[in-house]
């Protein structure tokens, strides 16, 4: 398991807590606001997670469409995004996990091997590939590759998917595995709590890894509610939305600031 | 009429992939997110088991027949051939007329197919298709009117406006329609919306416009269309005595390409697929995701030659909104790569003279996206310049919906 | 496929007239001015010719084949019989695709061939016809782009305005379109404008776009395009093993109708004609010639029953151009009179009605035209209520260029 | 022979000159104007043809098509041109001849035998049909009736027909013969003159019934030319563009009187 993650988890543990994970598109609205987005959210959060935008996205909501574009506008690219969490982790005081989020052909096209090596070297903890498919030459490829350098491969689970699907991913998955609470597009609907009890359960019958539990999870509300079943959250739309209506404001950290402080509270895993 | 049965030739491996044997390249694959995993499982198994459904499959080809009308009749044209010097400089010219389908292209017959085994295999309620042209949309529209099945279609807001006609008849079928803002707002981002919509109605089915998407559609939209192809393999020998010696259609994603070509891949019939140059390739601005030089890449589900700026999905350019593909299908690519298949293209510009010329000398309206096969034809045999051939174009579409654009690109041009 | 041979069972006399044996009454017949009597002479002759030309005829028939595509399939319509109660309770419901020929409606079959007689018996240099739908026009132009003559469409000021498509279409095909304002600026004064043109033009050859006009264009054109009729009927012995029980087709000029009934007048088809009764009949604002109580009158140079205001052609309105003709041909005149054609009528609200139920519960975008006799036939077939009989309506037209006054009704509407 | 055609050409021959034929659309644009048009032209034609208009006419040009409309709408119909003939003949001083222009429809619609017993009662001297075929049922009833009262059945030949086709409408042809200069519609084109000697020579053949030709004639050389051949010129488009052109103008008939003036000087047969 990744060292970073680890911590993260067992401090949490220790603290009776869950953990927040926050998303963000890597360069939006631009490199240096993005940037600053980004460091206030390594305040907040148990871990971060960047976007890499693609711009045929086939799993992403109006809200993170959006977002991609503004980014792709901006110059993102994947060299960059890499970049910019290089000089984010160097100037934030914790330990705080990064992830990359992104699909499969921003990967692939940089190369698989040269991928992993970067991110390394950029200190990011871990990559979720949204359309990785567990039977595809580039899946084996890419898990192989994190494995050697202990970045984590955080892998999605969905209420479609059955055992033998979960444990085919556990396989691979590392560090923690990600379950997507509806069937859907990330922040089009409400967080789906039976979804995720069914799930979790399928998950711990076969394995102790940790669960983070994603997609409709906006207030302090939802991430009490799944806090109770999921060792962490992710939060996505919810800051992206923040981003794309307050990219001009300056108050736009702040604002991103008090979001996640507030959702903070429902983190406690006692009633 | 019986149609011929279906022969599996080229299969994919159990993953979905076809393997170059020389370079190990992998085409095809399944990327997606892991909710969409089971209803692809769902779909190759209701597709394995409609093929062997005798009973499916007879009231499925009675309905090809009488609704979609797939025995289409293949013209001769001497008029193409006098235009490049006579039968007896470049030999005998044949139209393949899926333009007379119902519904005016080569789609409805991959769209009903797949709508019919939706209803009574699947045993969907709502289908959830892309479009470009609109023909796409148009005809899984019809199939769902006469199946009793709720139809949502996703199409480019660019491509909305430069097709209204079609649009207006996948409304008055029935569908609702969802227009797209994203990215390029053509046919790609129509895909990938759609796609993100099957997500949230796992209970729909998704039908693909072409050769393209997760596996196993690339491989069922061919075996679908490729009725068309039987047919007409069998219609020509019945003419000619044999194969055609060439065979030309027009390859946006690729499905009016494999519908004709994949019945022929082994047999001696030389098989062109044609893109759409655009301004001219070398301008950057063109539809050509072979000719361009395009690298593999992943999207939209399947792994294939796909027209990119870095890692992003680049913008395809041209005049033909069925053409507006920015990849061809994985299994195109592979017989690409391994040289079953020779690429040609067509500008534009071409193509909008060509449109005319087929109004004005054959009498015929075609698609506009049936005008580049017709031009990069015409090219290729009078450089063959072989009276012993027997040459073979698919006229995949007929042109109403482009009838308002070109008869302005002809007043502006006399 | 071959197509069944035509056999004369109800010839005019030499003067050109069907004659009642009861009433003595005459129709048909040649009322023109002794300039055009010459040029109708000609016409008779090469039509004679014509269609003892073995290798002519031999042309002719591949053309129709493989360019206009005459061999549509016949579709069983469960859907329909569904909307009646099913086949237990009303029979067989089928339905003839001629929606689907190249250039979407019957007309094509008599205006190709009427061309193909022109350039290679006639040899004529230019055709010259008139227009109501532009149904008629487009396969004319499209007749004589492929058989490279000059073609000149009379339309109507208002039709012009009102099928634009088809119009456009014609345009782009190379047709010269002369648009005409006299009188009611529909079909007549079209025809009339046409037949004036013909006098100034006398090497060109003219082309009727029904089974109207001076003889021998009814018996020619009812002729010709009884070809869709000798297939349907061998078709549906095929499918049935018998003779339609009844048969159904809208009538205007009486092409469609006469495209089919011509080959079951001898058998125990009954046989069922549609009319338009526009607003409905008693409002006096309608298209239905014979529903109407309409007189025997004179006009565009043959006898008939007329649509008349004292001694001038009176307005046929209707919500569709082709059907918008103040008369029917003679021999349909002639065949109402002596009981062999029954006649039904359908109103514009409710041919609108079924252009949306069409598109919606078939997956068919069907003319306006045809939704007059669909209509009419699920109402007769209803009151019947017969499971054993097999009912054929003709659905001899595909919408597209209805598609734009449509949408419109159906968002008004909804 | 109608009496007052037999009378015109006898007087003509005997002043060595042709005879001019003028024809108006009855009603044309009204009633009241139509009505002293006629006279007008009574004063200085040989005899008057007047139109009833039909308005699917299959052989008139766009200028006649528009008098048809103009009349129909001022509420033409048969009766009323009956009516009108007949008032302007009961007013005139000299016995020109009157014909009735029209096509079949009309005639047969008011019925054949009533029509030509309207024709005697309103003093109507001959009759032409423009579409009125040698073959139909209805030819051949119009011409026994009218025969029998001895008003005039003017038939027309065009330039394309051939002598069998001369000879069979002479048999029916009564006091004279309409011959069409070109072929075309009334007006539209300039006079022919070759096929004038053409026909005209193929009449002479079989015949020796005066011969009247139309189409294209306008001008007083048009006149000239033509009364060279013929025995009477019938002048059609030039009258009823004028009346097209001054139908709400006060000095219409004068006009058209000083136009027929001018055509008149062209009749001379000496040169
Ligand atoms: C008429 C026509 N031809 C060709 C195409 C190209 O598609 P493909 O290459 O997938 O057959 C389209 C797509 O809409 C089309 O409408
Ligand atoms: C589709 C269609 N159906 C029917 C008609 C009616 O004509 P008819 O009665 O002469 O066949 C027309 C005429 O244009 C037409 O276009």
């Amino acid at each position: 398991m990744n060292k970073n993650f680890q911590e993260m988890f067992a401090k949490a543990k220790q603290e009776k807590r869950g953990s927040l994970i926050g998303f963000a598109t890597g360069m939006d609205p631009n490199y240096k606001t993005s940037k600053k987005i980004l460091i206030e959210m390594s305040k907040h959060c148990g871990a971060v997670e960047v976007g890499i935008p693609f711009n045929t996205s086939t799993s992403d909501s109006a809200t993170i469409m959006d977002a991609n574009m503004r980014a792709i506008k901006a110059g993102a690219n994947t060299e960059k995004i890499f970049k910019l969490i290089k000089e984010v982790k160097s100037e934030i005081k914790n330990n705080v996990p990064f992830l990359i989020m992104t699909y499969m052909n921003p990967v692939y096209r940089y190369s698989i091997k040269k991928f992993a090596k970067k991110c390394k070297t950029s200190n990011v903890d871990g990559l979720i590939i949204v359309d990785s498919n567990n039977n595809s030459p580039e899946d084996k490829e890419l898990s192989k590759e994190l494995k050697k350098i202990n970045v984590a491969y955080v892998k999605l689970v969905a209420p479609t998917n059955d055992e033998a699907f979960i444990k085919e991913t556990l396989k691979k998955c590392s560090s923690w595995i990600y379950v997507v609470s509806y069937a859907g597009l990330t922040g089009s609907k409400q967080v789906n709590l039976g979804n995720v009890k069914k799930i979790s359960k399928l998950i711990r019958k076969n394995s102790k890894i940790p669960i983070g539990v994603g997609f409709g999870i906006r207030t302090k509300s939802d991430v009490s509610k799944v806090i109770k079943i999921a060792d962490a959250t992710i939060v996505g739309s919810g800051i992206v939305d923040i981003v794309g209506k307050n990219s001009k404001n300056h108050n736009l950290t702040k604002k991103i600031g008090s979001y996640l402080k507030n959702l903070k509270k429902g983190l406690n895993k006692q009633r | 009429m019986k149609i011929p049965p279906f022969k599996e030739i080229n299969p994919p491996n159990k993953n979905g992939y076809w393997i170059n044997p020389k370079t190990k390249e992998s085409y095809g694959g399944q990327y997606i997110s892991p909710l969409l995993i089971p209803n692809l499982q769902k779909v190759e198994k209701c597709f394995e088991k409609a093929i062997k459904d005798k009973k499916f499959m007879k009231g499925l080809e009675e309905k090809l027949l009488t609704f979609i009308g797939v025995n289409t009749p293949i013209l001769r044209s001497t008029e193409l051939e006098n235009l490049i010097g006579g039968a007896r400089k470049v030999g005998k010219i044949y139209l393949k007329r899926t333009d007379l389908h119902h519904d005016s292209s080569h789609k409805p017959v991959n769209s009903f197919s797949s709508c019919y085994m939706a209803k009574h295999i699947f045993k969907a309620k709502k289908i959830i298709c892309e479009t470009g042209a609109s023909m796409h949309s148009r005809s899984v529209a019809a199939a769902c009117a006469m199946l009793k099945m709720d139809c949502e279609v996703h199409i480019g807001a660019v491509d909305a406006e430069k097709v209204s006609l079609n649009k207006d008849i996948s409304e008055l079928y029935g569908a609702k329609i969802v227009v797209v803002h994203d990215s390029t707002k053509s046919l790609l981002p129509a895909m990938a919306s759609a796609l993100r919509s099957w997500q949230s109605n796992p209970d729909a089915m998704y039908v693909v416009g072409s050769v393209a998407g997760p596996s196993p559609y690339p491989r069922m939209v061919r075996t679908w269309a490729s009725v068309i192809g039987r047919i007409a393999k069998q219609q020509f020998k019945q003419i000619t005595g044999k194969v055609p010696s060439t065979l030309f259609c027009v390859c946006g994603g690729g499905s009016n390409l494999m519908s004709m070509a994949y019945p022929l891949l082994k047999d001696k019939t030389e098989i062109f697929a044609v893109e759409s140059a655009g301004e001219g390739i070398p301008t950057g601005r063109h539809g050509a995701t072979i000719l361009g030089g395009s690298k593999m890449g992943i999207l939209l589900g399947f792994k294939s030659k796909v027209v990119m700026k870095s890692a992003q999905i680049a913008e395809s350019l041209t005049e033909a909104s069925g053409l507006d593909f920015a990849a061809v299908g994985p299994e195109v690519a592979y017989l690409h790569d391994i040289g079953k298949i020779k690429f040609r293209s067509t500008t534009d510009m071409e193509a909008k003279k060509t449109f005319l010329m087929c109004c004005e000398k054959l009498g015929i309206v075609p698609a506009i996206e049936a005008c580049y096969v017709i031009n990069a034809a015409i090219k290729e045999i009078k450089k063959r310049k072989n009276p012993r051939e027997n040459h073979l174009i698919h006229l995949c579409g007929s042109g109403e919906s482009n009838v308002a654009r070109m008869i302005k690109f002809k007043r502006e041009n006399e």
